[in-house]
């Protein structure tokens, strides 16, 4: 990968830094049953996972890697879930 | 109880059977145990067998394998998933059935702690490692431990709960054969924990309400929580019409749907309750600021406060208008909770 | 939790292996080494995932069961402070990223360079780190007996926040310190000039480890600093 | 059954005799080397936690308590369950004999991280000396699923080290995980595709996924317990808001997995050992492979089945019963593929294949009681009774143990280059099999009568069921000890057992046992199928 790659992704990172901070002074209100929190919640994770997928694809360089080591980012990711899932499964609706 | 007796004509495979549980219970483990048998057998058989007929003889050469059967893996995969899926309705409708108490049982409160079971009847009788109940009436436990988690356990009944510390929970059920069964704590809580049992005793009702009433008068668990909640905690000085409305009116609030600040709206059961007087902060009620004027009570008030206030909250009539002194300060309330307070209708 | 085995693995068997310099006894050749280098370090950072992902569910949790706690304890935390940390860490991931390249090259010197601009970024993080701790000292909000609450949101519950808060950070920045140890230890390695362009596995893997720890980071700085500023 | 006489070593260089100093074997990064560590490590965490058991049943003999107190019978069951899971059956198969064959079954010289397996026997070495230490100062008593709040509040005993030493046994498994993981994906011998893998080979890999995703949330469960503790920082402090119930959460994510990874591969061991003795090829190759990856798949979606009446949600409940059955499917497919494997073979008892019968009834018995416990209305009442205990003992003993013992003979010849008597092993297999079902049988029906676990004493109507548990524990012993005694003899007098004594086809047997350092003089080419016996013209077996 070039050089030119990496800065331009280290800028836009800065940028998503920036801009996620930016994001959690601005004031909104609840959009429906959701509540302002939850959108606050939901832009911020957004953007940290446009932070994490850049910095796995470009820096980790998963773009290039073979479909096994996508697997493998993608097992991580999918048995997190489950492990989250099935416990809010629990504590949601007890 | 039976005599114990080394006897094997005594010999029982199942425990007593005194709740309307207990018979339904049985009745799903006999079906296990029939899959069980015959998958054993099953298998058991056809290993003996091939290992008889196909033994190792000189001479003689195993047939091949090939490359498996279709069908056949096709067979066991489905015959047992029919079987598993009945095992899940089966259990499942029990298990509700076991989850959902009738509303109209009658309420008994339990407190674990190492090592003890400390009960408490609605009029007031307490007792310890001993339960009375009448026989033929749903009876609901409220139970909350002190220290860490407990169990409780009525094997003749087929029913347990963990008893948890920090909330509420419940158990329900309804003795059909009056008789003296175990009681145990089930869930590991320390070096007493196997001593941590007593007895459930299961009563014709007539001789339940002589017991309830037999021995040293007693104050009823409402009483005692409204003396609590007039004197010793103090809620009175906030949660009383002539208290200027710093906190809202308790009347009917068990049961209702309650708009929190942070947009949620809450079931006011009994672990809400629980949670608002032990930790007010925790949901706040709308239209109260962001901080509650509300002490926390945590570490003020006993497990056994708790219950003995929340039995006084709900006491209180459901209808606010029902209680005279309350009804002719009613719009006196400050005019912002009112406001905010949409689902109180 | 981070041995410098699953980095050095290959390069230290150097010797016993016939002709190619740098292969293991029991590999076949260096691509098969190489493989099974990044695949160990993958499936490395998958135990990784799921070991902070422990923590990330504990408190989607209690966050979900406090609002209002975890947000009055996150409006305690410094987002300037976090901010700038969050910059110096995606910087350190930068420099370490220009490593790698280096060692694709096999420009050993570039290699000592960039990862002592990360390690000095690591530390930077570190410095700014401890002094928040030393803030959150200070206004006893460190959990435990210590731990004083005079705000909003109810003490117990504020209380688990910080403890989660701890937990995470504290867990995020030892895996940096190990991370800047590997890193001098390669960058030892590489002072010797010991990576090739066909041999710098190592380089690589620490590489990806970095880069793990700054996506944690990523995740942490929203969640943690993030939640309380607009309510 | 012929019996050779003594007979010298045998002289070719191989792994055991390449260096007889002590540093050879501490400091040896060769996998078989490590195998025979982490033998000899589990071998004394078993016996220790056999003579917990055994004390533990002396104890329930008689309904009151009598030889010990309540204090030392809560940890007695504690460690036992410590030492026999965490230090005995997580590491048993894998460590031992996937170490020990995993490179040799794919044609391999070694793991692909040589140093990092040593380093992970000596992390699980370190981990069973804080626990040992815990248990020499005095042991711990929180039972060996480490509840909150108890653990980490109320119990005054060893609990800081004996998790320490917990979370290192499990850092341990995760780097034995990770080698396997990698070796199987990147090492094989040319021509060894994924479906011409030993099903012994698919059972690591499947065990090492769920190491892998496993065990650091357990890992995590057990550091926030320890830092609850020393710092008294609560994060399942219900003081605080904190709840226990997602203390248990983190616990079973993985503490449920992990009894997949005790029985995974010793099913691997299963299908070698059936298709050996019956010269038979696997019957649905392709079933038995992908059961175990299903097993391990769905494996992490029951967990809450522990928790049917911990104060989890009903729905929750509902979902984690519903998923509980989903993997009994997958070993039924295991259990009848066996079975019909032995259709038509030519079937011979030696010690291991008689261990293979017993594993295949007792895990049956084992898994459909599973059942009944993954049963929401039937788990309310047996939970936490000794039907639970009946449950886990016929899988963990009738099944894994079962299992390891008919791998120890099957490969002791490999291992060791001796044969060790088969008449006695024969024995052995037996007095096992008639002690561990009068053990454990009874409790199956001392759990449905209601008697808890974890009690030092009980109501006096048990008594008769008790006892005959305790007496078949003392058979269960004895016929552990036999096993001990002849296969130690054999290594200074049993006959040399050649490189393939039992005519098998697995890669590991067309080596010399015992192998040499780099397994194979020639990287082997793999050309057929697994398991093809059938294509032999005469059985040569040596016994
Ligand atoms: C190696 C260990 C091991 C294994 C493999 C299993 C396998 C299974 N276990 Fe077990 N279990 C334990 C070890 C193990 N368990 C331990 C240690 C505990 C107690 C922990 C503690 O609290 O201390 C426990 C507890 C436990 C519980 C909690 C009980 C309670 O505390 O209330 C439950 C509940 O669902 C359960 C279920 C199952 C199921 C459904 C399987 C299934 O995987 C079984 C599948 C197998 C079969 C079904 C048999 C083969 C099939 C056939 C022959 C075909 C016929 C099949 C059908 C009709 C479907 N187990
Ligand atoms: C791998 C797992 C494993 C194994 C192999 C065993 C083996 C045995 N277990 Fe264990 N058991 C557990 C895992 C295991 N157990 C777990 C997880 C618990 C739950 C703990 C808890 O509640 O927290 C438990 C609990 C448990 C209980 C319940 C205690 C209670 O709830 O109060 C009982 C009671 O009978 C019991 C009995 C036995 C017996 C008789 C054996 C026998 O099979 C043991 C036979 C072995 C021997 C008798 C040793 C043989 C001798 C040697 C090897 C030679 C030694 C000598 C030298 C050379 C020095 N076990
Ligand atoms: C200093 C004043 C004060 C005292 C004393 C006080 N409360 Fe409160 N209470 C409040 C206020 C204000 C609220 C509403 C804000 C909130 O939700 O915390 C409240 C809310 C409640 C609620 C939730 C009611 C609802 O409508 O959902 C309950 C229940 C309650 N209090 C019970 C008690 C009990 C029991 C005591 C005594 C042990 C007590 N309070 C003492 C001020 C007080
Ligand atoms: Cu209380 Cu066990
Ligand atoms: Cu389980």
């Amino acid at each position: 990968m070039s050089l030119r790659t990496y800065y331009v992704v280290f800028g836009a990172l800065l940028a998503l830094t920036a801009l996620t901070t930016a994001a959690a002074y601005v004031h909104v209100g609840g959009i429906g049953p959701l509540p302002a929190d939850a959108i606050h919640l939901a832009i911020a994770l957004s953007i940290a996972a446009v932070k994490a997928t850049l910095v796995g694809l470009y820096f980790m360089h998963i773009r290039h890697a073979g479909g096994l080591t996508r697997l493998f980012a993608i097992a991580a990711i999918g048995w997190l879930v489950i492990l989250m899932a099935l416990t809010f499964a629990d504590i949601a609706r007890r | 109880m039976r005599i114990p007796n080394p006897i094997l004509l005594d010999f029982r495979l199942v425990p007593e059977d005194a709740s309307t549980i207990a018979a339904r219970t049985d009745a799903l483990y006999a079906f296990l145990v029939a899959v069980a048998v015959f998958f054993s057998a099953l298998v058991f058989i056809l290993v003996t067998v091939f290992a008889v007929k196909y033994r190792r003889r000189p001479g003689v050469k195993a047939a091949p394998t090939g490359h498996g059967h279709l069908l056949l893996e096709v067979t066991w995969i489905v015959i047992p998933f029919i079987l598993v899926m009945i095992m899940f309705v089966w259990g499942a409708k029990l298990f509700i059935r076991i989850r959902q108490p009738p509303p109209d049982a009658m309420e008994i409160n339990v407190v674990a702690r190492q090592w003890m079971w400390k009960l408490q009847h609605p009029n007031g009788r307490r007792e310890i490692n001993e339960l009375h109940v009448p026989a033929g009436v749903p009876v609901r436990l409220r139970m909350v431990s002190e220290d860490v988690i407990h169990s409780f356990y009525v094997p003749a009944f087929r029913l347990k709960q963990d008893v948890l510390p920090g909330t509420y929970m419940s158990l329900w059920f309804e003795p059909t054969k009056p008789g003296e069964y175990h009681l145990f704590c089930a869930e590991y809580c320390g070096m007493e924990h196997a001593g941590m049992k007593g007895r459930v005793v299961v009563m014709e009702p007539e001789e339940y309400q002589k017991w309830l009433t037999a021995g040293p008068p007693v104050q009823s668990m409402a009483d005692a929580g409204r003396e609590l909640f007039v004197t010793r905690a103090g809620c009175q000085s906030c949660h009383s019409p002539t208290s200027g409305g710093r906190g809202p009116d308790l009347a009917g609030v068990y049961g209702r749907r309650r708009e929190l600040n942070d947009g949620r709206s809450v079931l006011a059961d009994e672990s809400y309750l629980r949670e608002s007087i032990l930790r007010p902060d925790s949901h706040l009620l709308a239209g109260y600021g962001d901080r509650s004027l509300m002490p926390p009570y945590l570490g003020q008030l006993s497990e056994d406060d708790v219950i003995q206030l929340i039995a006084y909250i709900k006491s209180l009539p459901r209808n606010g208008a029902a209680r005279a002194d309350a009804a002719s300060v009613r719009d006196q309330a400050p005019p912002a909770p009112a406001a905010t307070r949409p689902a109180e209708s | 939790m981070h041995t410098s085995s699953t980095l050095t693995e290959h390069t230290a068997d150097r010797g016993r292996a016939g002709h190619v310099p740098g292969l293991a006894h029991h590999f076949d050749d260096l691509a098969q080494q190489r493989q099974a280098g990044t695949l160990g370090m993958w499936a490395f950072l998958i135990t990784e995932v799921m070991f902070f992902g422990g923590m990330f569910t504990a408190y989607a949790y209690y966050r979900y069961r406090y609002p209002a706690a975890f947000a009055a304890g996150s409006a305690h935390l410094d987002v300037t402070l976090g901010t700038i940390n969050t910059a110096v860490l995606i910087g350190s991931s930068l420099t370490m990223v220009l490593a790698v390249h280096a060692a694709q090259l096999g420009r050993n010197r570039d290699i000592v360079r960039f990862f002592l601009m990360t390690i000095g970024l690591g530390l930077v993080f570190l410095v700014i780190k401890a002094f928040e701790y030393g803030h959150k000292w200070r206004d006893h909000l460190v959990p435990g007996r210590h731990f004083r609450w005079h705000g909003d949101g109810g003490g117990g519950p504020v209380q688990l926040f910080y403890s989660l808060y701890f937990a995470m950070t504290g867990m995020h920045a030892l895996h940096m310190v190990i991370g800047m140890a590997l890193i001098g230890v390669l960058a030892v390695m590489a002072g010797r000039g010991r990576f090739t362009p066909q041999n710098h596995n190592a380089v690589e893997n620490i590489g990806l480890y970095w880069h793990f720890v700054d996506v944690i980071w990523i995740f942490l700085f929203p969640l943690l600093y993030l939640l309380g500023v607009h309510t | 059954m012929t019996t050779l006489p003594y007979s010298s070593p045998p002289t070719e260089l191989n792994y055991l005799n390449v260096r007889y100093t002590l540093a050879s074997w501490l400091l040896s990064v060769d996998h078989k080397r490590i195998a025979i560590l982490y033998l000899l490590t589990i071998t004394f965490f078993f016996a220790l936690g056999g003579i917990f058991a055994v004390l533990i049943r002396m104890d329930l003999a008689t309904p009151s308590p009598d030889l010990v107190t309540s204090e030392t019978y809560n940890k007695l069951f504690t460690m036992h369950g410590v030492a026999m899971v965490f230090f005995f059956l997580i590491p048993g198969v894998p460590a031992v004999f996937g170490n020990f064959l995993v490179p040799m079954m794919i044609g391999a010289r070694d793991l692909a991280f040589p140093r990092l397996n040593l380093l992970s026997w000596y992390i699980f070495a370190t981990g069973g000396l804080f626990t040992l230490t815990s248990m020499v100062l005095g042991g711990v008593d929180t039972g060996w699923t480490f509840y909150t709040p108890y653990s980490s509040t109320y119990a005054n005993t060893h609990v800081i080290s004996a998790a320490l030493g917990i979370f290192l046994t499990g850092f341990s498994s995760i780097l034995t995980g990770l080698n396997f993981l990698v070796t199987i994906h990147t090492m094989r011998a040319p021509g060894m595709t994924w479906f011409k893998m030993p099903l012994f080979i698919w059972a690591h890999y499947a065990t090492s996924i769920i190491i892998l995703l496993g065990t650091p949330v357990v890992a995590i469960a057990i550091v926030l317990v320890f830092i609850e503790r020393v710092f008294r920082i609560g994060i399942f402090d219900p003081a605080l808001g904190g709840d226990p119930i997602l203390f248990q959460h983190l616990f079973w994510f993985y503490s449920h997995p992990a009894v997949y990874i005790m029985i995974l591969p010793s099913m691997g061991i299963v299908s070698e050992l059936v298709t050996c003795f019956s010269r038979r090829r696997i019957f649905g190759y392709k079933f038995v492979a992908m059961s175990s990856v299903l097993i391990a798949v769905i494996g992490f979606l029951v967990w809450g089945h522990h928790m049917f009446v911990s104060g989890q949600g009903m729905y929750a409940s509902l979902v984690f019963s519903y998923l509980s059955f989903f993997v009994a499917i997958p070993s039924a497919v295991k259990v009848f593929n066996w079975t019909a494997t032995l259709y038509k073979g030519s079937i011979s008892y030696h010690a291991p294949m008689l261990y293979v019968f017993g594993f295949v009834g007792l895990f049956t018995i084992g898994g459909l009681t599973g059942l009944f416990l993954a049963n929401l209305g039937l788990d309310v009442h047996v939970h936490d009774t000794y039907f639970v205990v009946a449950h886990f003992h016929y899988i963990m003993v009738g099944g894994v143990i079962m299992a390891y013992m008919g791998g120890l003979h099957f490969w002791w010849p490999k291992m060791t280059g001796r044969l060790y008597s088969e008449g006695w092993a024969r024995l052995g297999a037996l007095i096992i099999f008639v002690g561990f079902n009068l053990t454990f049988f009874p409790q199956f029906l001392l759990g449905y009568l209601g008697m808890p676990r974890r009690y030092h004493y009980y109501p006096e109507e048990f008594q008769v069921l008790n006892v005959m548990s305790s007496a078949g524990a003392t058979i269960l012993g004895v016929g552990y000890l036999i096993p001990i005694v002849y296969l130690v003899w054999s290594l200074r007098w049993g006959p040399v057992a050649g490189p393939n004594p039992w005519g098998a086809k697995g890669l590991e047997w067309q080596t010399s046992s015992p192998p040499p350092t780099e397994n194979f003089e020639t990287t082997p080419v793999v050309t057929e199928e697994p398991y093809a016996y059938e294509e032999d013209a005469e059985v040569a077996v040596a016994h």
